[in-house]
């Protein structure tokens, strides 16, 4: 990946069979919900599970709230409601 | 995470008998061994039979949640070793699926420390599972059940 | 005791993880298995290292005794299997002394069952229990904490 | 053994360092209490371990009151109380 800043995107659980992961540019500034919101127009059914009370995002492997701002290089997990084991 | 704890995440058959066997050699002075072994279950929620388990997990993440029960166990019951190893990626009915072990100089606190990390396992730790029938697949969430038992623990810290 | 019970006193060393997995291989549909070890202690309670436990039984008193525990854990708890060797005989501390395990459909059984399996070992079963140290001999009985969590049966019963 | 009815004795526990597992005449209608009253006599310091209160006797295999009458080829176990597994 060349030229901006880019995050990496992985998807877990159900949010998993709709977003597709890859590396994605992401804009100065921009929040956790910035980038749902961007998501959630690109992948339709994505909005109910992201509005889960227990859907999460971890960013390098710590979960955030959503307006933590995303820095080039970081590994964004979208974390659909956890089963158990 | 100290150099008693083993934390493990595994898409190969999981052997209930050698994890034993490799987490009793490693007790020191110990009485009490209690340990947990979880199979698949042949039957989903909506009773078809079940074809295949599909467990994801996001590595490191996945067994950081697991290490913060274990951090609350040892806080609480002051085990001496512990051993989890839980199978991922897809499985067939009857397969072990978890295999918990504590150690603890009595057997009060190998018992619950266990008991409690099961709990913990079924609704905290970062697995997500889907049963897959010829009905189709279907993502799981944490059962009633589950989340009642893991509330027991809540109420004796708050009581 | 049924065709799922197995009680047996020996007075060969026990191999733990060989007993586990006689066990799980009549495994009939149960999604949990809980087992128990219990490891003799260095330390008598004197404080003195204890050089041999002498453990006496009454062969066929004593598994009649093991067995009524049993009964009271399937009444109760419904569960699969159940699978009791305890070490009888002279043995060195750090051999291990007893194995329990039972099975279940859901897991919330299997850890009451083999909990309160050895709470009854530790209070009801007939064994003799001598610790030998370069004090001598002492005789044992039970704890006032095995006492004590036996008696958490009963209330559950009463309440 | 012959002639007169006779009993198994067996002792466990603490008892069983105090009293001989043999073979023993009994009289026509002995109880245990007699036996026990006798066993006594016959062992010095058995009286404070027959009267703990958790001490009992088994004939054939069971558990029976110390009103119980022998009778001949009883297996009769003295049982200290018991220490659990």
């Amino acid at each position: 990946m060349s030229g901006g800043a880019h995050i990496t995107l992985l998807a877990f659980g159900q949010v998993g069979e709709m977003v597709i992961e890859n590396q994605r540019p992401i804009s100065a500034g921009e929040t956790v919900e910035k980038l749902l919101n961007a998501l959630c127009i690109e992948h339709s059914g994505l909005e109910a599970s992201v509005e889960h009370p227990r859907f999460r995002v971890a960013v390098n492997q710590a979960v955030v709230p959503f307006g933590h701002i995303l820095r080039d290089g970081d590994e964004v997990a979208l974390l659909s409601p956890v089963s158990g084991g | 995470m100290t150099g008693r704890d083993h934390i493990r995440c595994t898409d190969a058959p999981i052997d209930p008998e050698a994890e034993h066997r490799l987490m009793r050699g490693k007790l020191i002075g110990d009485g009490a061994m209690v340990s947990f072994t979880g199979i698949a279950r042949p039957v989903a929620q909506d009773d078809k039979n079940i074809v295949t388990l599909r467990l994801q997990h996001y590595p490191g993440f996945t067994e950081g949640s697991i290490a913060k029960g274990v951090a609350q166990a040892r806080a609480r019951w002051g085990i001496g070793q512990c051993h989890i190893v839980h199978r991922v990626g897809d499985m067939a009915p009857g397969d072990p699926i978890v295999f918990v072990a504590t150690s603890a100089r009595h057997r009060r606190a190998a018992f619950e420390a266990t008991d409690f990390l099961m709990d913990w396992l079924k609704t905290e730790a970062a697995f997500w599972k889907c049963e897959i029938t010829d009905n189709g697949t279907t993502w799981i969430e944490p059962r009633a059940k589950d989340i009642q038992d893991s509330q027991r623990w809540k109420d004796k810290v708050d009581g």
